[in-house]
């Protein structure tokens, strides 16, 4: 039955990422992207990984499309047509994808309990996690502590992109001075953002509703903030979602409104906290004789030690990735009105 | 108990109905706001009835309460995003089929 | 306490220092906090060499768990001399970069821009040091994605052109090694470099690993601009700011070479891939062909940062050609090259940032009468680019000699004059800037160039360092020559080479 | 014969669909549907790594009571890593296009590259 379910999806995806080759209206084509990462959310899910499953729907399906939509409401919605066909791109993946389906033929077989994979590193995770770092949730003790590492990575990465796009884009703040964050601040003499961008003023339902929920939203962000560790979450997803909740404030209510809430000086600040707060555990685990992020020295019983060194990096992740998310927003946006005026 | 079973399996089923037509309904009617209705109904009907028949197959525990959390953040946040949707349309001056119809007429 | 944390520093270093950057107001603030960092890392990477030379190879375990379970980070004398040279260019850049990119970045971008420098030098030193494949991958992106932003801070538009065509480049390349590295995964279940090497040498040979070796080899091959997936790297360096084209052509690509020994010496064992994987032959043609075709692009081009780009893909295939000859001499040869042209590209690109400073083109035109104009600068373009050639007393030299010496030492007369033939080829391309700024004169329908001048001395210092670097490693060749050949030995001794023994 | 293909569709469908992602890169001209293939192409080698982890009849690995067999963690905290570096590179690619759409007034590679030569 889980076969079955599986090969409906993959039939799924496989139709959606044909049709992504052959349309022109790009609007559709970023759609059809969302569509195909929903899908494979829903496969992480029949493949047990529901804590991909989360991230990607979160991230593929929310943020990336979010930002894809934002960059054609900056540029075309149509492809156009060309006239040159190659027939060097077909050839380039007929090579590879004859190389990849040669290596599947030697591949442990799909799902088998006796892959080498299930037996050489994983089988400590899985049966000593709980007691070496004491969280039932296996995938937050892996990321969290021993490859604790890999992450302080991947929110460095984060941060590289925050980095990227304010050097690319910046953010325009209103009534401030240009320094630092915000670059190609022509912004003098013009007028208020809050009166220039009323948000969706017409739409009253939408105003009473998002009141309504954007509390909501917040709530759950903080709750998978810090429920993490027993259940799918952590600060990856706690950051999205709560990154999502004042999206959803600065769209509704116009970006003068958000700026108001969480002002881009505010993110400034943020952003290079979550890294330092990640880093500095790191550091401290150093200073107090352990190795670096090693968290069992942080308390006297090695397990609360863990407990606290992840809430701790979990915290300084969410940090990080909430003040990314929004700053990405906020820079795509303010393009928006560049181009409005 | 079995009468739970029967309870749930009907209100699958109907779910999956209203799912099925919804996305016929997509595909086949005429113009925006049509397609809308029938988006909606996906939203709210489809997803109501398969997440009461999911309930009433779970033990009431966490489960069954977060699966109620999710069914009233649907039958708020679904309507809604129709109405926008609908009412986005109505702003952008997109016009029903009649009022297209009527509209060419009055040109002529 | 601290020096048990030494292995680490390098990457830690930097990786605090760039969020701090980014809160620090002021531009010389930004320049001088990095600097700083960078020199401090280039102390403790020096350190850390001499420490590795003398008492082996370091490991560090991450979180005080043991590998394979949790990541290991391994010093050994390739990565730690690797690591010098990458330290070595960083701070040399960033002391050139407050004049240069002060002149050629916007004001308010600045610190955005030392931010981004820390982070692009936090990744590859992480990738440097690292000992577990997946973790190889994530300093990767976090390099990839700070190169990305320095070049399109770049003042010619079509520096946004060549940073997306990098960032298509660079993104494929990295989900070719992330494919590879699951594969691997699958067969071996584990992530740890040296438990790789032990878990793949068990099968004997399985098309899984195969194929896994092959996407490696060819995502590190779009990384480290080999022929023919080079396209990338021409405009990247042309179009990005001259402080940037310095430090990514003396790093960036070195690193990734760096990557490919790593994956063929360490992990997957020189006898497999060449012998029976034949990856050795396809190497060497594709080195031989990058030395002459992209050195002939080379001498084509008119605008000097182009013509440097081109023989920096042309100096790659110098360091392939040393790997594919299969030997110990051919191995030290390339691992040497990469340090010793680090050493002569940095200094070349930051003379012709300093031409751009003052005259404002990089055209070859342009450099018509600047020997009389700017004559430290162009002396420094001299040294460093009779370097590039293999003149004797450059590091250049020191470096054809130890691979041509291995050419013969297998009898390869080919290859020897091969590599002889494309020093002739540098000529060409070194002596049409050199003759354009010796023997012409100064065009004076261009405006405003009776003006001029010497750059500043803070732009003279850290170029003058580099071709001072340039000669004296080219005379006194102990620590280079020491170095790269016990970083051979490291390799050859990782891959239980026979040769190794001898 | 037929075990074989039960052993591994899963890979092949996940093989096609990388491929789809990767033409989609290498031959689209417009840039959003360059990073909208991109895009495609990690998010299938994600469903590859994922695929390596599952475990017939397992559960997903966090502690239960009365549950023998788990699915691997270890694949699932890399593609964690990794989705999070793909939503960088996008957010990085969709700014530089934004802004080349500012220097140029085109999206489309060639249209471009016709107004300047890059080389």
């Amino acid at each position: 039955m889980a076969e079955l379910i599986d090969l409906v999806l993959l039939g799924m995806l496989a139709a959606t990422a044909l049709r992504v080759i052959f349309l022109r209206d790009l609007f559709a084509v970023v759609m059809l992207f969302g569509i195909y990462s929903f899908l494979s959310a829903a496969i992480f899910v029949s493949l047990d990984a529901v804590d991909v499953a989360f991230t990607e729907a979160s991230v593929g399906a929310g943020i990336s499309t979010v930002l894809m939509l934002g960059t054609l409401a900056l540029t075309e919605r149509k492809e156009k047509v060309t006239q040159h066909k190659s027939w060097l791109p077909l050839l380039v993946v007929i090579t590879t994808g004859g190389a990849l389906i040669y290596g599947t033929l030697d591949m442990p077989p799909f799902a088998n309990p006796d892959n080498p994979v299930h037996h050489h590193v994983a089988p400590r995770y899985i049966e000593q996690s709980p007691q070496e770092v004491g969280l039932p949730n296996m995938v937050t003790s892996v990321l969290a502590s021993y490859r604790g590492f890999d992450t302080l990575g991947e929110t460095v990465v984060v941060f590289s992109a925050a980095v990227g796009v304010l050097s690319l884009l910046g953010i325009r703040r209103r009534r401030e001075p240009a320094s630092g964050l915000a670059s190609e601040s022509d912004n003098t003499g013009q007028a208020d953002l809050s009166e220039s961008d009323p948000g969706l003023r017409a739409h009253e339902v939408l105003r009473v509703i998002a009141k309504l929920i954007i509390p909501l939203i917040l709530l759950f962000a903080l709750y998978v903030q810090f429920h993490g560790d027993f259940g799918p979450g952590g600060g990856f997803q706690a950051g999205v979602i709560a990154a999502a909740a004042f999206i959803l404030y600065a769209l509704v209510f116009g970006i003068g409104s958000g700026f108001q809430v969480v002002s881009p000086n505010v993110l400034r600040w943020l952003t290079p906290f979550g890294v330092l707060l990640y880093a500095g555990v790191g550091v401290l685990c150093m200073l107090m004789g352990g190795q670096f992020l090693d968290y069992n020295v942080l308390a006297s019983d090695p397990v609360h030690g863990q407990h606290y060194g992840i809430i701790a990096i979990e915290l300084g992740v969410g940090i990080t990735v909430f003040a990314v998310m929004l700053n990405i927003f906020y820079a795509f946006t303010s393009q928006t009105e560049r181009v409005g005026q | 108990m079995i009468m739970l079973e029967i309870l749930s399996g009907f209100l699958l089923a109907i779910g999956v109905f209203f799912g099925l037509t919804g996305a016929i309904g997509l595909f086949r009617f005429p113009d925006f706001f049509t397609r809308v209705h029938s988006a909606s109904v996906t939203d709210s009907m489809a997803a109501v009835c398969i997440l009461a028949g999911l309930l009433l197959q779970s033990d009431f525990g966490l489960t069954a309460v977060k699966l109620l959390f999710i069914l009233l953040f649907l039958l708020v946040t679904s309507p809604t995003a129709s109405h926008a949707l609908a009412k986005a349309a109505r702003h952008g001056g997109l016009l029903s089929i009649p009022e297209h119809k009527h509209s060419v007429k009055g040109q002529d | 306490m601290l020096s048990e944390h030494l292995p680490i520093l390098p990457i830690i270093l930097p990786l605090i220092a760039a969020p701090v950057c980014l809160l620090i107001p002021g531009r010389n603030g930004g320049w001088l906090f990095a600097t700083l960092v960078s020199a401090i890392s280039l102390v403790v990477s020096f350190v850390l060499l001499n420490r590795v030379l003398a008492e082996g190879t370091l490991s560090y375990a991450m979180g005080g768990w043991p590998p394979p379970w949790g990541i290991e980070m391994r010093l050994d004398v390739a990565n730690a001399f690797v690591l010098l040279a990458v330290t070595l260019i960083s701070t040399a850049v960033l002391v050139y970069a407050q004049k240069s990119a002060g002149h050629e970045i916007d004001r308010d971008k600045q610190g955005l821009f030392y931010t981004a420098h820390l982070l692009c030098l936090t990744g590859l030193s992480g990738i440097l040091i690292t000992g577990d494949a997946f973790n190889l991958f994530v300093f990767l992106e976090i390099s990839s994605l700070a190169t990305y932003t320095l070049v399109s801070l770049g003042s010619d538009r079509r520096c946004l052109t060549a940073a997306f065509r990098y960032l298509v480049m660079g993104t494929i390349g990295a989900t070719f090694i992330l494919i590879g590295v699951g594969m691997l995964y699958m067969k071996t279940g584990t992530l740890n470099m040296l438990d790789l090497a032990e878990q793949i040498a068990r099968y004997d040979s399985s098309r899984t690993i195969n194929t896994g070796l092959a996407f490696i080899m060819v995502g590190v091959s779009i990384k480290l601009a080999l022929f023919p997936l080079h396209l990338w790297l021409p405009p990247a360096y042309t179009f990005a700011p001259s402080a940037v084209s310095a430090f990514l052509a003396g790093t960036a690509t070195k690193v990734a070479v760096y990557v490919m020994m790593r994956f063929i010496f360490t992990i997957f064992g020189a006898d497999h891939v060449f012998h029976e994987m034949g990856m050795d032959l396809i190497l060497m043609v594709l080195a031989i062909v990058a030395i002459f075709k992209c050195s002939f692009m080379a001498a084509l081009q008119h605008n000097a940062k182009t013509l440097l780009a081109y023989s920096s893909v042309a100096q790659i295939g110098y360091i392939v050609l040393g790997i594919s000859l299969v030997s110990m001499s051919g191995l030290m040869a390339g691992i040497l090259h990469i340090f010793n042209h680090a050493l002569m590209k940095g200094a070349l690109f930051m003379a012709v940032g300093a031409v751009f400073y003052r005259v404002g083109s990089v055209e070859i035109k342009a450099f018509s009468g600047l020997g009389r104009q700017m004559p430290w600068t162009m002396a420094a373009f001299t040294v460093a680019g009779l370097s590039i050639i293999g003149v004797p007393l450059t590091v250049g030299f020191v470096s054809k000699w130890y691979l041509v010496s291995g050419a013969l030492e297998q009898g390869n007369w080919i290859i020897a004059a091969l590599v002889l033939l494309g020093s002739l080829l540098a000529i060409v391309y070194v002596g049409r800037i050199l003759e354009a700024a010796y023997f012409r004169r100064p065009d004076d329908t261009q405006s405003g160039t009776a003006a001029v001048k010497e750059v500043p001395i803070g732009m003279l210092i850290p170029m003058w360092v580099l071709v001072l670097a340039n000669v004296y490693f080219g005379i006194d060749t102990s620590l280079t020559v020491e170095a790269a050949q016990q970083a051979a030995l490291s390799f050859a001794q990782d891959s239980n080479w026979q040769e190794a023994t001898r | 014969m037929m075990s074989v293909v039960l052993d591994y569709y899963n890979y092949w469908i996940v093989v096609f669909l990388m491929m789809t992602g990767f033409y989609v890169v290498i031959s689209a001209n417009n840039l959003v549907k360059k990073v909208v293939g991109l895009n495609i192409f990690q998010t299938s080698v994600f469903i590859f790594y994922i695929s390596m982890g599952k475990v017939a009849e397992g559960t997903a690995p966090i502690l239960a009571e009365g549950v023998e067999a788990y699915s691997n963690p270890l694949p699932h905290v890399l593609i964690l890593t990794a989705i999070v570096v793909g939503v960088a590179t996008t957010a990085v690619g969709l700014s530089l296009i934004v802004r080349i759409k500012r220097a140029y007034g085109s999206v489309e590679e060639d249209e471009f590259q016709d107004q300047d030569d890059l080389i």
